[in-house]
């Protein structure tokens, strides 16, 4: 039928710089500085190895469930590298070598992991602004448009990246997030991190649209698809979507495929609903394999320097194990479960707390009556 | 002093907040050009201009976590949600953000926002136009939550929500906006979240009510001293959660006898914490088991049979007269 | 830069048959039998009527609050005249000519707006299957994909149809809808009434999308506008959209571009927000002129036929009304409030049930004590 | 008979209703392949395919509000949330739509459908997957609220649920979901809903609990007994909405003493509604006031500190002593 067809008034892209091997398409290049560079290279390999000791911890039961975050280091690091530190970060709840990025201590995050509130004052107040890990699948990024709009309205230029999965593409709130967003014109990158799993739900099975990005279409929002395990990519893509934001041109919807190559949680067992051959097919596109291939090949990094750089994190890692169990184990006092519960605490809390107090006295004393 | 309604009262206080703080912002469905569906918002946007009044996108989640995001960054907006059968579009929001920001950061990152909503019956509106759910707030920690009776208190309690650092939910009754005019001073007045009063004094008899339900409660007690000369004490909550239950139950200490008064359906509702704190508090002094009249557990009907759900004078005079009438 | 563009899997379309004087875009003809023309057109001037007689009512407290529908007959009528007797069809508010269509009657809108919930089990229950009116906005749109789902599971070769209005699409129900439709391919036609407002909001700042059909490609499902305000590109849309449904081959998004020529309800004053202007613009595309000129070019209408056809409906609103007054009269019971509170009614409701009627017997022996 | 856990017995009523009744579809995230993240719907796939269990896209309100579109047309879906506290994202379809087709159509459109959600701490979990917040649904007209206690009544229970006509959110203890086995026959058992037990018989005082509080409240039932000679009665209230108070209003009139036990936050808690319910029909019997050991008002802590939160044996020992020795 002769019909009009309507053009969509913004494209979706697809971006790849690095391919799998390390090898660069050169025209693409957003030729990073070299520091930053081996500080994204660092972080990547950070985020990985605190992973690795986690699952350790946890299975040893020192500290309960966690979501690690291994193959998605690219997708992360890359996207908040393009961040002033004055800034906003809204995170999901699968952003630790985000969170590492911005100023949060291994230690916080430990501790968090371990069931202590505490984590939460652990890091100074003045590090990059940031929100604490959201639960509820989605349900970020909502706040990640008011905290831009607040932005506006001051006339800052600063603004706002807020993370999430492909399974977080479902909820209602994404949607009225991207729409306030578009309608708002509020400086807010949406980042998805598209791992390809939510849960058991594999990507197919999430939404019958071919690409996540194209969601942007909806909102009358630029989308652009990256090669998520492309460091290189990533910076580039959020880098362009950042700088339209700070400019006054609104919102961008970025996604970024990548694997999740571990557990969804360290309640879950993978084994149930993908092959390993699915796994292994990722693990060829590793994203630090790939980028340390592509830092040799510059000459920024030697094997000798890499393994530098891997003790040193063990390192490191070590000592905020050590330093976070030292503190949880002076941690723990049952009262502190009313601390923040409101700016004040209310009289019939006072007195609730007291018989917690009662109550702790008692078995101190001896188990009571 | 002017006379005011209750929705040129709580017009008052926004616009005052307003001018006094600039990190004071409105937003919701229709509040800008239309001044909101019931005119609380009304001329604010002219005064205040676009970027202080927002007409939002229709979606309550939205709303409320946009206001959360807003909150955390330095603002105190003061969300609408068009009626209060809409606020469970946005449930999820409220409960597992705005009610836990503040504990979940331990202080770093309040929340300090109003979700203000028209509650109960009374109006002759649609479905989903007049239910009184307050105990989904109230039980959830975290919020506070807070329903005035009357113009004046209704000014006095949303500035003071405003200015509060923690999240309140607001709840209009919204039979109340238009009801009766009551002085209201122009000057700036406030009252402390969390605190009941006493709206009549009396030694035989405690009413205990809140919103819409004062009035009626206010009613039965006159006529229970002209047809009676009997005193009943008629408390009024004015706020649910944290609930101050010192007054009432120093009332029921000094009467012996309670009704509580509520349009919530019964079964789980506000009335049942009240009794319950009474039992806790009071229990030697009460003289005859404390009597619930409320909304019956059912939705509550479309508007022709409205008036027969609402607790109303003749039923909570009925209610008080047995209470009274019982001999230990 | 030179990146791939990703090309959308579906298409948006625009279609427009007849223009705002009843001129056809003949190679666009849907060639509709005479009969159902005809029917059409009755449908109407019925719905259109009927609103006004609506008005009058509420005006003197007659009935309560009501939803005009003025102006988007076409887009109602169009759309639900594709439907079989044992297709579905799940309205939100604002479908009342719809409604009439599938076999409610006029009594059973004037009891609802009357206040009686008695309005449900007016007409009979084997009439085509219809969702009762869903206030909260947009949350109706699941219920069609469920119920979609079922007829499928069934192996039935049914369809639904579900309506919403412009500002429904903001809504986050109004994405998982559209979403799990699109994931399990459900038989399901989204009718989006564009009536340019949402109360007060115009279609503008409800999303930055140029276009809410676009928002079909958010779900890899096709989408098209229509003018919603030329009932033979409604019919020929919806008609194309009902089919693909039939054939298994998905949901589809149909955006009716139309105009609610009246309040939003009678609680509203649209005064307030749009002028007088854009309201005459409107007036001039007016679905019912342009089809009674259209079908008076094509002789299918004579002016004499047209003001009989007036007269009938007249007289068959004020016979709806008469009946339901009576009917109003009767009922009120208002014990009727327990009734199918459950499928049972428990003890505690049997007993909040005997309060009530012991204050009735109270009442009506003259007040009790 | 065999040994079953709780999510062992919960998958049996689920398999042998689904080969029962082709009408019983289950749907969820992660319950096809998966079995869900408890297990509960482990193996249904194998069983009876994709088309009677669906792993559905991440949306709770999607979710709910597909399978009222499923019950109005002649399913009856069995919808599972992942934990309780992600059920506020289908709050409005909850109480919208699913609490009010029936009334709504007058009977012409009831709802069957059952909303399963593990709910309650003590599972070292992460935030948002310990609440105990019944009161929103037990609360709200036109649902059933049921909460078994353990492997055999759930699985009774559900399979009640399952074949209600009416919509039934079932809040399943996850502390109990693995903690032990129970004698649950193969055969086909049901519980109606709208029931309580008694857990265990008594004439000294009455412990009424549900769901994982029961066992602690058994276990200081035989404490008492051991240590101190006193005879308890145990209520076990199975379901929520609509209450039984028919057991425990009885028993309160034969022990004169009574102690409530729930996690969920104590004001405007479950608690409150059963303290109420023995005053309107015990307050004569009642010896001591009714205390109530429950959460407290605050977010339940993360887990280092749960077990604090929780009412534990001790803690309702304790209570149930100080109510043994009031004198009236
Ligand atoms: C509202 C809500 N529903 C369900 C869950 C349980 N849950 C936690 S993570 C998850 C899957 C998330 O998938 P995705 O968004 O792709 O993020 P990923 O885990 O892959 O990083 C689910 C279902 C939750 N946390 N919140
Ligand atoms: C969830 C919800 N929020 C708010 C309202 C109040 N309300 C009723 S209709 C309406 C506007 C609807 O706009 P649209 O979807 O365009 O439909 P229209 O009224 O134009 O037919 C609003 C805000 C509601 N009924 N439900
Ligand atoms: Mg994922
Ligand atoms: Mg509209």
């Amino acid at each position: 039928m002769p019909r009009k067809t309507i053009q969509m008034e913004k494209r979706i892209d697809y971006l790849g710089i690095l391919d799998a091997d390390g090898k660069l398409d050169a025209k693409l290049d957003p030729d990073l500085p070299k520091e930053l560079l081996l500080k994204l290279h660092r972080a990547m390999v950070l985020g990985r190895r605190f992973d690795e000791r986690l699952l350790n911890l946890q299975r040893q039961g020192r500290i309960g469930t966690f979501a690690p975050i291994s193959g998605q280091e690219a997708s992360q690091l890359g996207a908040v590298a393009t961040l002033r530190d004055d800034d906003w970060m809204v995170p999901s709840f699968r952003e630790t070598a985000a969170e590492i990025w911005r100023g949060r201590s291994l230690e916080s995050v430990i501790l968090a992991y371990g069931g202590f509130n505490e984590a939460a004052t652990l890091d100074p107040e003045d590090a990059p602004p940031t929100l604490p890990v959201a639960v509820p699948v989605g349900s970020q990024m909502l706040h990640a448009v008011g905290i831009a709009w607040a932005m506006r309205y001051r006339r800052e230029d600063r603004v706002v990246l807020t993370f999430f999965g492909d399974g977080a593409t479902s909820e209602g709130d994404f949607h009225e997030a991207m729409n306030f967003a578009g309608v708002f014109q509020s400086p807010v990158v949406f980042l998805c991190q598209n791992n390809q799993w939510a849960i058991s739900v594999p990507r197919s099975k999430q939404t019958r649209a071919r690409t996540l990005a194209q969601k942007a279409l909806a909102y009358g929002m630029p989308g652009i698809q990256v090669d998520g395990n492309d460091v290189l990519a990533v910076v580039a893509a959020v880098a362009e979507a950042v700088e339209r934001a700070r400019a006054g041109d609104g919102p961008t919807l970025v996604e970024c495929v990548t694997y999740r190559m571990m557990m969804h949680t360290t309640a879950d067992d993978p084994k149930r609903y993908r092959s390993d051959e699915e796994v292994e097919g990722w693990r060829a596109k590793d994203p630090i394999k790939r980028f340390e291939a592509y830092l040799v090949k510059r000459k920024l990094l030697t094997k000798p320097g890499i393994a530098k750089i891997e003790e040193e994190i063990q390192g490191q890692i070590q000592q905020a194990v050590e330093g976070a169990e030292k503190r949880m184990a002076s941690l723990g006092d049952p009262l502190e479960m009313f601390a923040h519960a409101y700016a004040e605490l209310p009289p019939h809390l006072e007195a609730q707390r007291e018989e917690l107090a009662a109550e702790l006295r008692d078995s101190r004393e001896g188990g009571g009556r | 002093m002017s006379k005011l309604t209750m929705v040129q009262a709580l017009n008052l206080a926004l616009r005052q907040e307003m001018a006094k703080d600039d990190r004071v912002i409105v937003l919701g469905e229709d509040v800008g050009r239309d001044g909101g569906v019931f005119r609380v918002t009304e001329g604010l946007i002219d005064e205040f201009g676009e970027e202080r009044v927002l007409d939002t996108p229709l979606a309550e989640a939205g709303i409320v976590g946009m206001s959360i995001g807003m909150a955390v960054n330095g603002l105190r907006p003061v969300c609408e949600i068009q009626f209060s059968g809409f606020t469970y579009q946005a449930f999820h929001q409220i409960e597992s953000h705005a009610a836990r920001m503040r504990w979940r950061t331990q202080g770093r990152l309040p929340v300090p926002m109003v979700l203000r909503a028209p509650y109960g019956g009374g109006v002759r509106a649609l479905e989903h136009h007049s239910e009184s759910r307050e105990v989904y707030y109230a039980h959830t920690p975290g919020l506070k939550m807070v329903i005035p009776s009357g113009p004046r208190n209704a000014r006095a309690l949303l500035v003071s929500a405003i200015r509060d650092p923690d999240p309140v939910i607001f709840y209009e009754p919204k039979a109340v906006y238009r009801a009766y005019r009551e002085e209201v001073p122009e000057e700036e007045e406030t009252l402390p979240l969390g605190r009941s009063q006493v709206a009549r004094e009396g030694g035989d008899i405690t009413l205990i009510a809140y919103g819409a339900m004062v009035r009626p409660a206010l009613e039965a007690a006159q006529r229970l001293e002209e047809e009676n000369g009997v005193q009943a004490e008629v408390i009024d909550l004015l706020t649910l959660a944290p609930l101050d239950d010192s007054l009432f139950t120093a009332s029921a200490r000094k009467t012996g006898r309670v009704l509580v008064v509520h349009e919530a359906p019964r079964s789980f509702g506000p009335g049942a914490e009240i009794v319950t704190r009474l039992v806790e508090q009071s229990f030697y002094h009460l003289e005859a088991p404390i009597r619930r009249v409320t909304g019956y557990d059912i939705v509550i009907p479309l508007f022709a049979r409205e008036k027969s759900y609402l607790p109303h004078t003749q039923r909570i005079l009925k209610a008080a007269r047995e209470v009274l009438e019982t001999v230990a």
